[in-house]
């Protein structure tokens, strides 16, 4: 009896030596995120999901490095929303600042830009919130999409779900920016397939600050459909403006920050209607760790997960725990581990076919009322699509 | 033989007429004087002969050939030079630095700079400037700066010199001194000189021959002697403006 | 195409036209008294949007009052910069040399001090608020009500100021002032204060221009120096130191802007404005509408 | 004066070839950092040191060249496509040059700066036309390859801006820039000196934009035609002391310095910095570091 004490205090006293000498040899994961700058708006959710993804790993004793739990520590830097400044930090993250891991920076400007670094230093980094066809045909071997709207199968998704819902006119506005270049790249080709009319298609600086000209051009048209490819900030211009000008398109989409939830605390019941890009949903059956994911989220910060940035940002973080729990730290085994396993996230299984995910499927969301819900495809939709309504009268 | 010679030479600025239906000719070897009030067009002159600007219309020559509509530096090396009535030293160069610029870019177009050095030292020896070779040109006083401006147009190995009041704002001194100088030039060298000049005695002592210009236009043209006693010139320039 | 010939397009065309009034009105008169190029001027109508924001979202001040508040402030530091940097300029004979030169690059130095001290204190996230926005319909005419706001203030504050030149007595030493500046110490004009003045109006009406702006677009702490740009090409467009001159470019310019971009793509409209910019300067430094001087 | 200033200058070389030994790739950056920041004050002295022509759009140069070899790079090949982008630089040079260098004074100022933002966004806008925001260099040449290139561009354009202040060329370029009637009035062919200047002083830029693209294996044109870049490029010259070949080790040291301390986590304070650096030259001391340490007059012996 007495000895059994001994030996489990001894064993307690083992545990605790080998925790403090794990707390002093943390896991150091570096990122840059764009706290300030034009894509500010966009990356919170991405951000608060990191760090809740470390709080819940730490709090399970640490990230499991090859049998070995060790304490997540992140070293992570303001991009100023301006890609070159990405570039900058992930050089310095490597060579200077020698961190052991890394995470995606926010969007596919800094994503593509930082892809050259993690190619230079063969640094394996999971990416998150980005997705890039001609990325994707440079066959970089350290970086991968986890997510499923690439554009090549976005754009004809957007297409389908158009006609599916009998909208024959679309006006296209697109910001120069490369995701958005590339969807609408994909997106004409399909739309033509589908006999839907090309109204309006028109470019704009990512920094636009007034798009009435813009849609005056778009309120003449009068298209059954409105798509903005828009980011955070041009988002929450068209919500101002188009109420401004009174667009009434039963389908209108804009592409970045719709997910976030300032955005329906901003505008209220103007969102109600407005579709989005999509990718998850708690409500997925199928997808297991989705709700429990949810509620966690929930619980911790007493608003619901991003349905797009969150989700990816916590799916690119457990393929890369359960990399790492296989492979260690060791660089070239993190990317084998990557390339060729399949991963269990809230998203479902993930397997990359190259650097893609080939397995979740792209997806349209729509705010109906104060739930999101997926529309497209029918595979996975959890409501159906249903017609704008006029803009609330202030 | 005429070295220079100005055909019936007009210039408008805007709507201002500086200069109407000018003629006259300089043979080598000469000294013209230009004489007339403020405004009357003596500096507009110069700038047309030197290319610093084009004549509206007229025509000017220069040894047989024609000049108008080029440029400056052209004319500098076709073997005109000339001064500014209101200074202009390269300040934040050495005095020797001055003359070096001239004689590497006039007419002799010196390619060595050794040589250029040597030839900028005579010339600033000339017209008593060597010791004063080192300093920034922007602090010599303005007796120096004026000689410096002769000194440059010098440099450029020029057959023909258009001094624009050098004299202006000296002493009788310093006026004495640089009449003298200009003499042993000009004859060192067989120059021919049009200048002009505020300081009357220095160009009745200094000109051959004078021309009078009086609101743009010619009125007179004559011996020194015969031009203090002609009328016009009496009414039109010493009445009023000295 | 039809576009074109909407109100709604002439409107937009009227409003931006007179924000570029009033931004390139202080640029002109701190130009054509003493030759200084603020290219931090701008930066004025940046921090003029950010007193109106902040007040809104802080208090819910309407920036129809607080923008007297941006101006007062802007004023201030017009009359800062005079008095801390500019004196010393005006007052050093070795750099009037090549005052209009050294000015430039000071106010550069100014403009990114002031920029990147905005972006350390309020970040450089875009901003916005929303105020007065409800569209009523004038016809087929939908306006929003702020940009119907901003046009009129800023169509009385021109008026203002116009009448002030040319009554009161402080506006003609600003005149004589531009017109010739040793004729006016001669007669009795207290250079230094009217300088002070020209630096207040100028600012003053800057941070004015930038309060009415923010209600309509979003704002940053790098929104001054397009601004810039354009009222330099209003400025030397209507002639440097001429004021009416000036008014009518900064319309013709929010004209030629709105629609070229309506024209053509909202992309182009940079390089439309920098194209211009340049050929203004290539072509006549000087000024295509006025003459060299004149303030009439 | 030659003598007095060869012996550090080699000695100093010396040392930087011999950095990547002793310092890790992060070092290395640095240095690289240096030596770009050298080669391209040294050449925007060129023109508007000697000339007084002050340039605030020389970004224009090393952003058509960081173009150029982006899209040259994966044709032709490294060597070919950094020889392409000075030479597209020299040519642009030569072609805007005419034009633009007849504005004088504050306006050629910012005519150059409205130059160069004139054309980051007719880059953007062609580069979108045909469906791109930014490009990528993979496998690209090793990070000290880069230095060492750099390094020796540097060295040039150090020796470029020393020999041409010396040379005829030079004589006429300062006569152009202490008054430029004068200049002409002399026999200085003024438009031919000045463009050749202005050529001259492009050709490196481009060059290091080409590499320097190489080195973030990223383009994007807001990024390569930073208006920073021109504006660093005239603080770190200013605080050197503008006209003179020495002057820029001086202002590109300590603003490299300041900048690696800062701009991680302070970047708009390295910003203000500059801006408040820019200002106190300006005001203080208009002949910048240099001009303290070796007060004027220089001895003008050929």
């Amino acid at each position: 009896m007495k000895r059994r004490w001994l030996l489990s205090l001894m064993a307690g006293l083992a545990l605790m030596a080998a925790a403090s000498a794990q707390a002093a040899d943390p896991v150091r994961i570096g990122f840059a995120i764009s706290k300030t700058g034009l894509f500010a708006a966009g990356t919170g959710s991405q951000f608060d999901t990191y760090n809740f993804w470390k709080d819940q790993v730490n709090a399970r004793g640490g990230l499991d490095v090859k049998g070995v739990k060790r304490p997540i520590e992140f070293v992570w830097y303001d991009d100023q929303s301006d890609p070159g400044k990405a570039v900058q930090i992930y050089e310095k993250l490597i060579t200077s600042d020698k961190v052991d891991l890394l995470l995606a920076p926010w969007g596919t400007p800094a994503h593509i830009a930082v892809s050259g670094v993690v190619e230079r230093y063969k640094f394996p980094m999971v990416g998150d919130s980005a997705a890039s066809v001609k990325l994707r045909e440079l066959k970089p071997g350290n970086l991968w999409f986890t997510t499923a709207v690439m554009p090549d199968r976005f754009g004809p998704v957007i297409a389908d779900a158009l006609k599916a819902n009998g909208l024959k006119t679309v006006a296209v506005l697109t910001p120069q920016l490369p995701f958005a270049l590339e969807v609408k790249s994909f997106l004409m080709p399909a739309l033509k397939k589908n006999d839907i009319e090309v109204k309006v298609n028109e470019e704009y600086p990512p920094s636009i600050k007034d798009m009435t000209s813009l849609l005056i051009n778009v309120k003449n048209a009068n298209p059954d459909a409105v798509l903005v490819f828009s980011y955070p900030a041009d988002s929450t211009l068209y919500m101002k403006q188009a109420r401004e000008n009174g667009i009434a398109a039963p389908f209108q989409f804009v592409m970045v920050g719709a997910t976030e939830s300032w955005f329906t605390k901003q505008f209220g019941a103007a969102t109600d209607g407005i579709v989005t890009m999509g990718h998850w949903s708690p409500k997925v059956a199928a997808w297991k760790k989705a709700q429990p994911f949810f509620d966690a989220y929930e619980k911790q910060f007493h608003e619901a997960p991003d349905y797009l940035d969150s989700a990816l940002a916590y799916m690119s973080c457990e393929i890369l725990e359960q990399a790492v729990a296989k492979a260690g730290l060791d660089k070239d085994g993190i990317r084998k581990e990557i390339s060729t396993e399949t991963f269990e996230t809230i998203n479902g299984p993930v397997k990359f076919n190259g650097v893609e995910n080939a397995t979740t499927p792209a997806s349209l969301l729509q705010i109906q009322g104060k739930s999101m819900e997926l529309i497209w495809p029918p595979s996975i939709a959890t409501a159906k699509f249903e017609k704008k309504p006029a803009w609330p009268a202030n | 033989m005429t070295l220079l010679k100005l055909q019936s030479v007009s210039k408008t600025f805007g709507g201002l007429r500086a200069l109407r239906d000018v003629s006259f000719e300089v043979a080598s070897g000469e000294i013209v004087g230009i004489m007339g009030a403020n405004g009357a067009g003596k500096t507009t002159l110069f700038s047309l002969i030197a290319g610093n600007a084009t004549p509206s219309s007229g025509e000017i020559w220069f040894k047989g050939r024609r000049i108008d509509g080029s440029r400056p530096d052209q004319n500098c090396r076709a073997g005109i030079a000339r001064t500014f009535q209101i200074v202009r030293p390269f300040a934040g160069l050495t005095v020797l630095e001055n003359v070096m610029v001239a004689v590497l870019f006039g007419s002799s177009r010196e390619r060595s700079r050794a040589k250029a050095a040597a030839r900028a030292e005579e010339i600033l020896h000339e017209l008593g400037l060597e010791e004063r070779k080192s300093q920034l040109a922007g602090s010599l006083t303005l007796s120096g700066q004026k000689r410096l401006e002769i000194a440059r147009a010098l440099a450029t190995g020029p057959q023909l010199i258009l001094l624009d009041e050098v004299m202006a704002g000296l002493t009788a001194t310093e006026v004495n001194e640089l009449l003298t100088a200009i003499r042993v030039i000009k004859q060192r060298r067989s120059l021919t000189i049009v200048i002009v000049e505020h300081v009357m005695q220095a160009l009745m002592r200094l000109a051959d021959r004078i021309v009078v210009l009086h609101h743009g236009e010619k009125i007179v043209e004559g011996l020194p002697a015969a031009i203090v006693e002609d009328e016009r010139v009496i009414a039109a320039y010493l009445g009023s403006a000295s | 195409m039809q576009a074109i010939l909407s109100w709604q397009l002439l409107f937009a065309a009227l409003v931006t036209g007179s924000i570029y009034v009033l931004v390139a009105l202080g640029l002109n008169l701190v130009y054509g008294t003493m030759r200084l190029l603020n290219v931090a001027h701008g930066d004025m109508v940046m921090i003029g949007a950010y007193v109106s924001y902040w007040l809104f979202t802080l208090s819910g001040l309407s920036p129809l009052l607080s923008m007297l508040i941006a101006a007062a402030l802007t004023a201030a530091l017009g009359a800062l910069a005079y008095v801390g940097l500019f004196r010393r300029l005006l007052a050093n004979r070795q750099l009037v040399q090549r005052l209009e030169g050294n000015s430039l690059l000071l106010f550069f130095g100014i403009s990114i001090v002031i920029q990147n001290l905005a972006s350390l204190a309020f970040d450089s996230t875009p901003r916005a608020y929303q105020y007065l926005d409800r569209v009523v319909a004038i016809g087929n005419l939908g306006i929003t009500e702020n940009r119907l706001a901003a046009l009129i203030v800023t169509g009385i504050l021109s008026l203002v100021i116009v009448l002030f030149l040319r009554f009161h007595i402080y506006g003609l030493a600003i005149k004589a002032l531009m017109q010739h500046r040793e004729a006016a110490t001669v007669v009795g004009i207290d250079v230094e204060r009217v300088q002070i003045l020209s630096f207040c109006i100028g600012f003053g009406v800057a941070g004015l221009a930038g309060a009415l702006l923010s209600m309509m677009e979003q704002i940053t702490p790098f929104m001054g120096f397009p601004f810039t740009i354009a009222a330099f090409v209003v400025v030397i467009l209507g002639g440097l130191g001429n004021l009416l001159g000036g008014m009518a470019a900064g319309l013709l310019l929010g004209i030629l802007e709105t629609y070229g971009v309506a024209l053509t793509s909202p992309s182009l409209r940079s390089v439309l404005i920098y194209g211009v910019f340049i050929l203004v300067l290539l072509v006549r430094p000087q000024g295509l509408l006025g003459g060299k001087r004149v303030v009439r | 004066m030659i003598g007095r200033w060869t012996i550090p200058l080699i000695v100093a070389l010396a040392a930087a070839c011999g950095v990547p030994f002793v310092a890790g790739d992060y070092l290395i950056g640095v240095a690289l950092s240096l030596a770009m920041w050298i080669a391209l004050t040294e050449s925007w002295i060129l023109l508007s040191g000697l000339t007084g022509y002050v340039s605030l759009g020389h970004v224009v140069f090393y952003g058509l060249g960081a173009y150029v070899g982006i899209l040259l790079w994966g044709e032709v090949g490294g060597v070919l496509a950094v020889g392409g982008a000075g030479l597209a630089s020299g040519v642009f040079a030569l072609a805007v040059g005419y034009p633009a260098l007849r504005v004088r004074g504050p306006y050629f100022v910012m005519l150059t700066f409205g130059l160069a933002e004139f054309c980051k966004y007719i880059v953007i806008d062609v580069e979108a036309g045909l469906g791109q925001f930014s490009r990528l260099l993979l496998g690209g040449p090793s990070v000290l390859q880069l230095y060492y290139v750099v390094l020796g561009l540097a060295a040039a354009a150090t020796a470029l801006t020393f020999f041409v202040a010396r040379s005829r060329l030079g004589y006429a370029l300062r006569a152009i820039r202490e008054n430029e009637e004068a200049a002409e009035t002399v026999g200085v062919p003024v438009a031919f000196c000045k463009l050749a200047a202005f050529a001259l002083s492009a050709i490196i830029p481009g060059m290091v934009g080409a590499l320097m693209v190489a080195r973030s294996s990223y383009f994007e044109p807001s990024q390569v035609f930073d208006p920073i870049v021109s504006f660093t490029i005239v603080t770190m010259a200013i605080i050197g002391g503008s006209d003179d070949a020495r002057g820029p080790f001086l202002g590109a040291a300590l603003l490299v310095l300041l900048s690696e301390i800062l701009w991680a986590r302070a970047p708009q304070v390295y910003m203000i910095l500059l801006g408040i650096l820019l200002i106190a030259f300006v005001l203080f001391a208009p002949g910048g570091i240099t001009g303290r340490l070796l007060s004027r007059p220089v001895k003008v012996k050929p």
